[in-house]
């Protein structure tokens, strides 16, 4: 156990210890060289790793992964960062056709961990707040993991750097700033649900920035008698339905949370899990909580676009009461 | 230099008017056309999108935009270039360019409530010609080329202007769409605003060839120029645009300034680069040296420069009084209002539903 | 009526009536002008038009988007093609980042219509099989819509070019050489599913290239006294469940079938928005017959990945068989 | 091609083969430094490569492959770019480039295999130093250039040699690669082969501009030559990679030449072009041209002549009879085998259904 560390400094630590320990790792994409990312999340990396290891790329994300498809081929363990969610776009080709569907068709892995910030409610621009996790779980091939602490950030990062597969590590940059102990020696494996808070009446599955609001439900909750369990998924693709199984076997309702549109989100998979899975058990229909149906809106009416305690509690609410 | 002169097609008209270093020549400069009062309006401009500029700045570090992204030090591509084209020429620009907008007649105010949450385009692109701000880097590039295509298939005789910064040339839509500009003919002018930073990445580590010398490759002429002389940027738009009003085609320019503030209000670039580094580009600042030149032509005086000033100075508490007085849109109207012209009924009961949500609250 | 087209002539003659009807409408994109595109889809448009009206460009994906956005913005009617699914995401970009929100940022409609060809079952190498519409139907501002006979193909292209508001229109490519008679007076508007095939015993909604082997399904259930009522969805966003709900309403029981991977699959979306809307009315959990989740396979696998007859047979049995 | 003479740095070890008009100089070629067994089997290799592609027509013709993409007419370039590098040096080809893989070493009937929908990569591309296939246009580019970065960031003096078409400069990608090869001075050889055709789209309305002179947009040389002319492929490429593994960074080389072929099998070339347009490139086939030098050389006769078509002839039956005896592997194995280095378990569990179900059935 070290001090508590904020889930940025977390990923710092993290990016450190994994390109200490194999120096097969490469930290590349905009910025993260001499300013340190536009997070810092890199900070200090090139200045104790110097410029071979971590260095500055041109303003170009599509080649930024297609590098990353090259140089893992000449046996390096890349760490790309896409500087934000909005810009994780143009890379998309390189994404969908290569970086998942390479070993498929060689046989050779890839073991590439692409950080990508993500989520809004920091007050942003335009394409500074998107949550596309979405599109990456539907991508056979991906591994698609995002943390919820400054914890699991460390630990589930060093996983994914490990992984011999492709793995979209989503950092919710909204969460940058918890605070918390890690234990460098722990690890969290890919595919591995987490109870973030137990609870019997209703199961909130969340993942990435809308833990923290689930569990603020839960205590909101608690105070009127309300027991809410917060499932923190950590991982999107595989999705552990073991973990979330065994809670909604206990609570028979669950509500689903995340900051993408609703429309075809991910919760649209888990809701149809559960659905299907918990047919017998479930006793109210599977809520959604998310982002409304339209593009991101203004940063003046973010906190009215994205999922918040209120609106977790009134969905818990409607499990509750349903029937 | 001398590559580019070489590299130009025959009937190039902007390549005589720079010498071989991209300066505007001596006798260009006095061939301009531009009246006393037009000279007088360059310089004016510049003091009030400069002014207006470190007001933004003053507003986002008081709390009142999220964000300002500062074109300190580019104020004369800004000014020559959109003075340099006609008010039906369309303007691409990135997210750099207000002062443009300024010069284009757009409502700084209005402008700013972009940066202060409340509109991701706060202003009628049809009525100023001029398109939204675009924020993913060099996507908007394509978007020119499309529209110039369109004027060309209208058969009309606008054309339009495609601004980016240094670092958008490393993107493939740059690549693509000046590949599109030539195949098709379009009239366009590309004009790069060569500030020699993208965030911290200075341009040597953006590329190790040249922006300028990438045009022939898409089969048009380019030049490369002094993007801190206002007459230098004005007199290569305008014999662009003419060119490609003629049907000529797209040309490049690539104009060489500095970013002497910050990427934005976001960045703190003590990180990767020294003050001293500035030091040159502050002695050619483009509004010092245009004023000492239009002193040496007799065109203002200090009563003049202090009457603008003044003018800028008012300009800017007006807009920051109309700015902190703009009330907030509607939320039901800001996030769903303008996604589509023909809504789903799901969409319609989505908002209605929404807006019903906020009056219980 | 006319005689008897395929899809594919459908299509042509829907894109020649649109070019006919409206001199803003300009067809664009890889080998659409003489050769008349990979599938003919183009086919003599270039000839009866000119070469302003229907074009050849560079092979550049995002461009063809991004100009289809600028000339948009001038006024016109853009119907740019993408030549293969598999090759839509260089475009991503400029789909997900402007055609989807331009208008949100701008008040100006972009009335463009994106034609791929998509799906699998035609014996291709890689990437040319793909079933991406669950990235589009996630992102806010876009439309989308797939045809599944050639009466709706020719009809429902007339609606999309229209619209006022972007479209990707999917093109199920095995079910090009289908024939039917058509109506040019008819329309379809986009947010109207349609019952392909009437029945009482389980829903199976399908889209594209699914609904003729939910139709076989159907037949075949038929001969063993089992009914299935087949719904084409048509449109995917905006996702008309009113139909879908009449159908629910009857039978209790549905089934989702399309080709991409079941995971974060279209069918998530309608799994889960069945499950929720119709919770006290099922009688067995919503079943999703899809494509693996994998990768697409080599051609000699296809059949094997792809949902057929049998797979949907099972599921609509299991639903019967449930509880 | 005056043009390009001026773009190249001094230090260019390319240019000097040459003519301005891009062909190998007689001087050159008297320099190569092959001997007779060599110069025959480029020969050979270009006879035994087009009598697979014939075949692999014939096969695809008799519904044993399900699609064919000839490379009919760009046999010199396969073979000379191949021939050109160390074994230990990984090429990154498109889709065209089976003739390449064949002088690489890797088995004929195993890579049709991809073609007869059995496999989307049959061969180890650790084993060949040859990646797979790359169907996505241009978006190989980038792979090579990443994996050449790496080659010079473990020290080693492999260069990369990446190849494309001319329609595949108009992507995105191809241009974010040339820039980043430019900026890590990437000992990568871009090889672009220009067969004035992508499917239906000649050459002259895929770019106003030219190939070769992109090249110095991003800070390294380029050429361009006669492609149909084996030697003069071998000694571009070998000179370039020789420049490259000395750590001069890339080179750009256009090989100009012509698809004598529909695009694939799937194409019918006679809705475009004429059968005149072929005329022109018959006469400068590059195996007739090639054989006629070598019997001027005296390095070859008909006699060799004669049995090296009967070895390419029989080579080609020995292909068509295994490919067509190569079992089709287990479902299992060919759906999920490869999909993930460390599966998750829901994925085992989903093979397991998988292969549980065809036992069922
Ligand atoms: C596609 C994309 N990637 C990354 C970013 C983040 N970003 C914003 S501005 C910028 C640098 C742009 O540099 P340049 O084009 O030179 O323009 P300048 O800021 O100097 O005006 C970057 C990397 C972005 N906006 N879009
Ligand atoms: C990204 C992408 N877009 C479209 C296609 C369809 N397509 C396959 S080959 C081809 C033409 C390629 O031309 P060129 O690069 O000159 O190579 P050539 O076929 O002449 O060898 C096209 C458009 C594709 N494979 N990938
Ligand atoms: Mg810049
Ligand atoms: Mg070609």
């Amino acid at each position: 156990m070290t001090e508590a560390v904020t889930m940025a400094k977390a990923i710092n630590l993290s990016l450190r210890d994994a390109l200490t320990r194999d120096e097969n790792v490469l930290i590349f994409g905009e910025d993260v060289g001499a300013l340190g990312g536009v997070f810092r999340i890199t900070d200090g990396l090139q200045k104790a790793f110097g410029e071979e290891r971590v260095f500055d790329t041109p303003l170009a994300e599509s080649a930024i992964i297609g590098i990353a498809v090259g140089l893992a081929l000449r046996g390096f363990r890349p760490v790309p960062e896409i500087q934000f969610d909005g810009f994780i776009y143009p890379a998309f080709e390189q994404i969908v056709s290569h970086v998942a569907k390479y070993r498929n068709r060689s046989g050779i892995s890839l073991p590439i961990t692409i950080r990508v910030p993500f989520g809004g409610n920091i007050g942003a621009v335009e394409h500074h707040s998107e949550s596309p996790e979405a599109y990456f779980a539907h991508t056979a091939g991906l591994k698609v993991v995002t943390p919820a602490t400054p914890a699991d950030a460390y630990a589930l990062l060093q996983t994914a750097i490990d992984d011999p597969d492709p793995v979209v590590f989503f950092e919710p940059k909204a969460r940058y700033y918890l605070k918390e102990e890690i234990d460098p020696a722990a690890r969290v494996p890919i595919g591995k649900a987490r109870v973030a808070h137990e609870g019997s009446g209703v199961s909130v599955i969340a993942y990435g920035p809308t833990v923290s609001i689930a569990l603020q439900a839960a205590k909101t909750a608690s105070q009127e008698q309300i027991s809410l369990e917060v499932i923190d998924l950590r991982s999107l693709s595989p999705l552990d339905m073991d973990t979330v199984m065994a809670s909604v076997r206990k609570t028979h309702r669950a509500v689903v949370v995340h900051e993408a549109p609703v429309f075809c989100g991910f919760g649209a998979e888990v809701a149809a899990r559960i659905s299907h899975d918990a047919f017998d058990l479930l006793e109210a229909p599977v809520g959604r909580v998310g982002g409304l149906n339209v593009p991101y809106p203004p940063a003046r009416y973010e906190k009215l676009y994205l999922p918040d305690v209120d609106r977790i509690l009134q969905a818990a609410d409607a499990a509750l009461a349903y029937g | 230099m001398a590559e580019v002169v070489r590299v130009v097609a025959a009937d190039d008209p902007v390549r005589p008017l720079f010498s071989p270093t991209g300066e505007l020549t001596p006798e260009a400069r006095s061939r301009l056309g531009l009246d006393a009062a037009a000279l007088r309006d360059l310089y004016r401009n510049m003091v009030l999108i400069r002014r207006a500029d470190q007001e933004a700045l003053n507003l986002q570090r008081q709390g009142e935009l999220g964000l300002w992204g500062q074109y300190l030090g580019q104020e004369a591509i800004h000014v020559g270039a959109i003075t340099a084209l006609r008010t039906e020429d369309w303007v691409f620009p990135s997210y750099r360019e207000f002062g443009m907008a300024m010069v284009r007649g757009v409502d700084p105010a209005d402008m700013l409530t972009l940066f202060r949450g409340l509109s991701h385009g706060p202003w009628d692109p049809n009525k100023y010609h001029f398109a939204p701000l675009a924020i993913p880097v060099a996507t908007q590039v394509p978007h020119a080329v499309g529209f110039a295509m369109g004027c060309r298939l209208r058969h009309s005789d606008e054309v339009v202007l495609s601004t980016f910064g240094d670092g958008a040339t490393s993107e493939g839509d740059w690549h693509e769409a000046m590949n599109f500009a030539g195949v098709f003919k379009s009239p366009v002018v590309f004009l790069c605003q060569n500030n020699h930073w993208a965030i911290s990445v200075p341009l040597s580590k953006q590329t190790a060839g040249s922006i300028v010398d990438r045009a022939k490759g898409y089969g048009f002429p380019g030049i490369r120029i002094d993007g801190n002389d206002v007459l230098g940027v004005y007199a290569a738009v305008r014999a662009a645009a003419t060119r490609a009003r003629q049907g000529e085609g797209p040309y490049l320019i690539e104009a060489v300034t500095y970013r002497m503030g910050a990427h934005t209000s976001s960045d703190d670039p003590t990180r990767y680069r020294l003050d001293s580094d500035l030091e040159p580009w502050g002695l050619r600042d483009p509004i010092t040296r245009y004023q000492v030149w239009l002193k040496a032509q007799g065109v203002i005086d200090d009563g003049l420069i202090a009457a603008m000033a003044a003018e800028a100075e008012s300009a800017a508490q007006a807009m920051r009084a109309r700015l902190t007085a703009l009330p907030a849109p509607p939320p039901g109207e800001a996030i769903f209002g303008r996604v589509y012209a023909n809504p789903p009924a799901s969409f319609v009961q989505e908002r209605e539903e929404f807006e019903a949500s906020l009056e219980d609250s």
